[in-house]
């Protein structure tokens, strides 16, 4: 493998080190099970944090603080503990409105076109987790679309509703949106390495704010990238063995 | 059976009024004939206290699966805790009928299993997911055939339902929630005015009614002869324990002594006081895995996600499984 | 000590022999902490049961089966799986309300003629428990009273409040008072042994209704007292050792 | 301070607003000097998970005490819990002022110390009491000549108010209470219909709002090298801590390896998550008790019980107590 070989980020490594900037400076980054991407990025996030940050994965052995329960997640949540959170979504629309429920119209709920698994927390840790990191590898209009079919959870809220939290990025395999709350509206941020503006237009069904100049994605120094490929690698691999696996290879495999 | 909406899936826990007043005593006894504790002078009572008390019966897991009756609602862990999969494998035998499922708060294999069995009448859940394995495909089918109702919530607001029940009170207050189309689909939810915001401010805010499921059902590492169940930190099952009308488990092993005498393994036990009825299930999570325990059976998970794709593969996979999972009635 | 003086019971005694056959069938009796009395008899009923009745003894080692905190008692007896438990008062007065909290003038709340510890639990166990026995050793005008002070828990409600439980009965030093909800009003059940109809109505501060003939509060027979004195000493000295050598003496200590 | 009726002692938590993106990764470091974990072949980084994380300082005792300041909320448990008495002797040395006390859900010695040494404004409780030594003295005292506020409640309310800040709702429900005088003294407390009632059928229900102590303080057996405190089944200290602002602990010992890695100890583990700061205290709890580790100090207790019946013998005690109690700053 040459050099320039190696600099070149897979689809996944683009969003790990598009979303582990976006944790800095933060207590508390909690991650779903079932969540490789989001979860690399904040091991990666608090190995470069000097040991400020504290990071939880439900799921992992390892990385689990949660003595109470199941419920301990959300109750952490709602005391304001966590500072950061992802969430995904079989449909995302423009307004930062999250599926996870099924695709067809509601009044034909719960008969489905596509059934989704359902909500999981997010109708919950949507509104009390200050920075929700929405993230989606697959980036077309059939996942980015104008207005979901079933709200999850809405990415806003009327000002009366008590709502501490909310979206704050949206990452896919080709590029970052930042989500401006007051217009309720997606800004492209930056683009991935050899991903065009266009492409993004086309592929994207709602529609988003585009600044004149838009940035690339800024790629880990090589420092950082040596530390995601290796010790990070190898801690993702106890959580998510089939992800790592799939990302780096045999060499992770324990 | 169709889906449709019903009006309460809920109905309030009715406690009986209490019995008349009798001052009399007991016919006489003699002492050592009905006390079950030992009397003779070497005899330690406190360490038999348990013997003293109603201890719930040890019976197999055919005699457990038989207390769960068409139509009961059950309330199963996620497949991260421990999973009765011994008892599920009994139900689709006899081809229970009309089971009304809820996840705590999610649920995967036992979901979709008693479901493509035709167990299932409707199902409550914050997700229905083989989670790495894809989604529940007896799940989605039978949704999209209309042949089970379906209540989505989300993980804390079942997790508040159950504790409402634990605590006696007919509702939760929750956050979140507002402008989500759960909402909608949950007429059961509603959202009132803060009793207690300031003064002209509007603080809407949802409330969630208690969920008591009349069986909680699961599979644990290990029950002393007392009947108390050790769980751990898999506290969920302590929830859905106290929420529910009984609890049926099954165990790996049962351990001599009393889980509760030792102040480490007391922090993580359920106190017999809790426990219904139990059955000895070695491995009776498996294929599910059973923490600190054995691991999941990924490639048999991963046979049944193939089988099931579609109704005749899930037969197949059915008889081949039940064939298999014959335990003594 | 002759065999009569043997079969003469204390107060403590007297009380207990009271209390223990109204848990008889009982599933679940749990005793509150500093309850030696009611503490007694429900280990003695609980001897008497067969094994059918499980007694949870609040600040006992070895009869408490509560593993999740301060909370459990009193979630347990919301859940209905608490069928007799046990209140006092520094006050209790003829509608069965009982007063924890202090004597005085409610207007002049917090400064009280005389401050109780507290209404602990009582404001709710009263509610939800279907059999609550009151217990008050000093049975004089100043405990019985025509009206608390201070309603911690009030001994009946309006046919709208959600109230599956209630006082069943009052036990003292010298009788026992059964309590009848339609008309909230006591009734003189029994006195005990040397006790008449006559000094209860000179020692009891409220009105109540006396039957043509009252009888003597039934005395345990040769055997239960001897169980009494033995076993369910032994195991009372266990949890409350400064109440078991008052009453049995220092054959009990361990 | 005069008693009063404050409008309303628990104010709710704010939650700060996030913050704006940023999108630059923080400048280049060299690996193994930012991460704290070992990078050589040998190392296993599974197991020194925590230190990877932010730890809670250990400081000594007088530290931990300073941490709370004059006017402070602050929950403390009851006597049978673990007791953190080492502290409340700093707190009178250096005389704290205007403490709002919450008993968690009662409170004895801890109360009446700190008040008959001037340092309570206020006290939210079910029961103050010494138990089998009586009648709280200073309690009672400072009450009757109206120097300081009293709260009041019942023991499931003031589990409920903290299972609020637990959950982050602004109230729970919660039966009985109704017809009792607490409403009448507690006019946070409000009597609402049940939103979910049948139609046409009133059920009024208690609703008691969130308690959210600044500090949640005690003592327990044990911590690990990383902040995590082992409590067993005192969870009503777990409770304290998830509902409070921050919480101080100080324990008997700090043990070697992880607690949370054992999966019997880590059912009765705080995670470090909760823990703001631990101080090692042999012997803390005592003159109290603490469960499994030390008995109660009978005469000790009692000795307090008889000084503290006057303002002079009390003072007497304090001198004395506070001259043993030394510990260094």
């Amino acid at each position: 493998m040459s050099t320039q070989d190696q600099a070149r980020l897979s689809n996944a490594e683009n969003m790990i080190a598009a979303i582990a900037p976006m944790l800095r400076g933060l207590g508390h980054v909690a991650v779903g099970s079932q969540s490789p991407i989001p979860g690399s990025a904040a091991l990666l996030a608090q190995a470069l944090s000097g040991g400020t940050m504290r990071v939880s994965i439900l799921g992992s052995r390892e990385q689990n603080p949660f003595t109470d329960g199941g419920r301990e997640l959300f109750d952490c949540a709602g005391q304001g503990r966590i500072d950061a959170f992802f969430l995904s979504g079989g449909q995302i629309d423009g307004a930062a409105n999250i599926n996870l429920v099924g695709t067809g119209d509601i009044e034909t709920y719960p008969r489905h076109q596509q059934r989704f698994p359902g909500s999981f927390g997010s109708a919950y840790l949507y509104f009390v987790v200050p920075r929700v990191i929405l993230f989606r590898e697959e980036h077309t209009p059939r996942t980015l679309v104008r207005a979901v079919d079933f709200i999850s959870a809405p990415g806003t809220s009327a000002p009366e509703v008590y709502r501490p939290g909310g979206p704050h990025a949206l990452v896919t395999s080709r590029c970052v949106f930042s989500f401006d709350k007051p217009t309720a509206r997606f800004t492209l941020l930056s683009v991935h390495p050899g991903v065009t503006v266009d492409e993004v237009r086309a592929c994207t069904g709602f529609d988003y704010a585009v600044p004149p100049v838009v940035p690339q994605t800024p790629a880990p120094d090589a420092s950082t990238l040596a530390l995601l490929r290796g010790d990070i690698a190898q801690m993702v691999a106890k959580t998510y063995p089939a992800f790592a696996l799939k990302t780096w290879g045999n060499s992770i495999a324990q | 059976m169709q889906a449709g909406r019903p009006v309460d899936p809920h109905p309030q826990h009715k406690v009986p009024s209490p019995a008349r007043i009798d001052l009399r005593l007991p016919p006489a006894k003699k002492t050592p004939k009905y006390c079950r504790y030992p009397t003779g002078k070497g005899a330690s009572i406190g360490t038999e206290k348990n013997m003293l008390t109603s201890t719930p019966p040890v019976i197999s897991v055919g005699a457990l699966a038989a207390r769960i009756a068409n139509g009961a609602k059950v309330v199963l862990p996620p497949d991260y805790s421990g999973c009765a999969m011994a008892v599920v494998a009994e139900l689709m035998r006899r081809r229970v009928r009309d089971l009304h499922l809820i996840g705590a708060p999610v649920i995967g294999f036992q979901a979709d299993q008693l479901i493509g069995a035709g167990c299932v009448a409707g199902i409550e859940a914050a997700a229905i997911t083989l989670g790495e394995h894809g989604l529940a495909p007896r799940f989605t089918a039978a949704l999209k055939r209309g042949e089970i109702e379906m209540w989505d919530a989300t993980c804390p607001a079942i997790h508040a339902g159950l504790q409402a029940s634990e605590k006696g009170v007919p509702f939760m207050p929750m956050r979140g929630l507002i402008g989500s189309d759960l909402l909608r689909v949950r007429p059961d939810w509603k959202v009132i005015d803060n009793p207690l915001a300031e003064d002209g401010k509007r603080d809407p805010i949802a409330i969630i009614p208690a969920i008591r499921p009349d069986i909680a059902l699961f599979h644990a590492a290990k029950a002393d002869a007392h009947g108390n169940i050790w769980i751990g930190i898999r506290r969920e099952l302590m929830l859905m324990a106290h929420a529910s009308k009984s609890t049926l488990v099954t165990v790996e092993e049962i351990v001599e002594g009393n889980l509760l005498d030792d102040p480490a393994l007391a922090a993580g036990t359920i106190s017999s006081l809790y426990v219904t009825a139990l059955a000895v299930a070695p491995h009776g999570a498996a294929p599910i895995g059973l923490a600190d325990c054995y691991d999941a059976d990924g490639a048999a998970l991963a046979g049944y996600a193939t089988a099931a794709r579609t109704a005749d593969g899930f037969r197949d996979w059915l008889d081949r499984h039940l064939e298999r999972a014959l335990v003594p009635a």
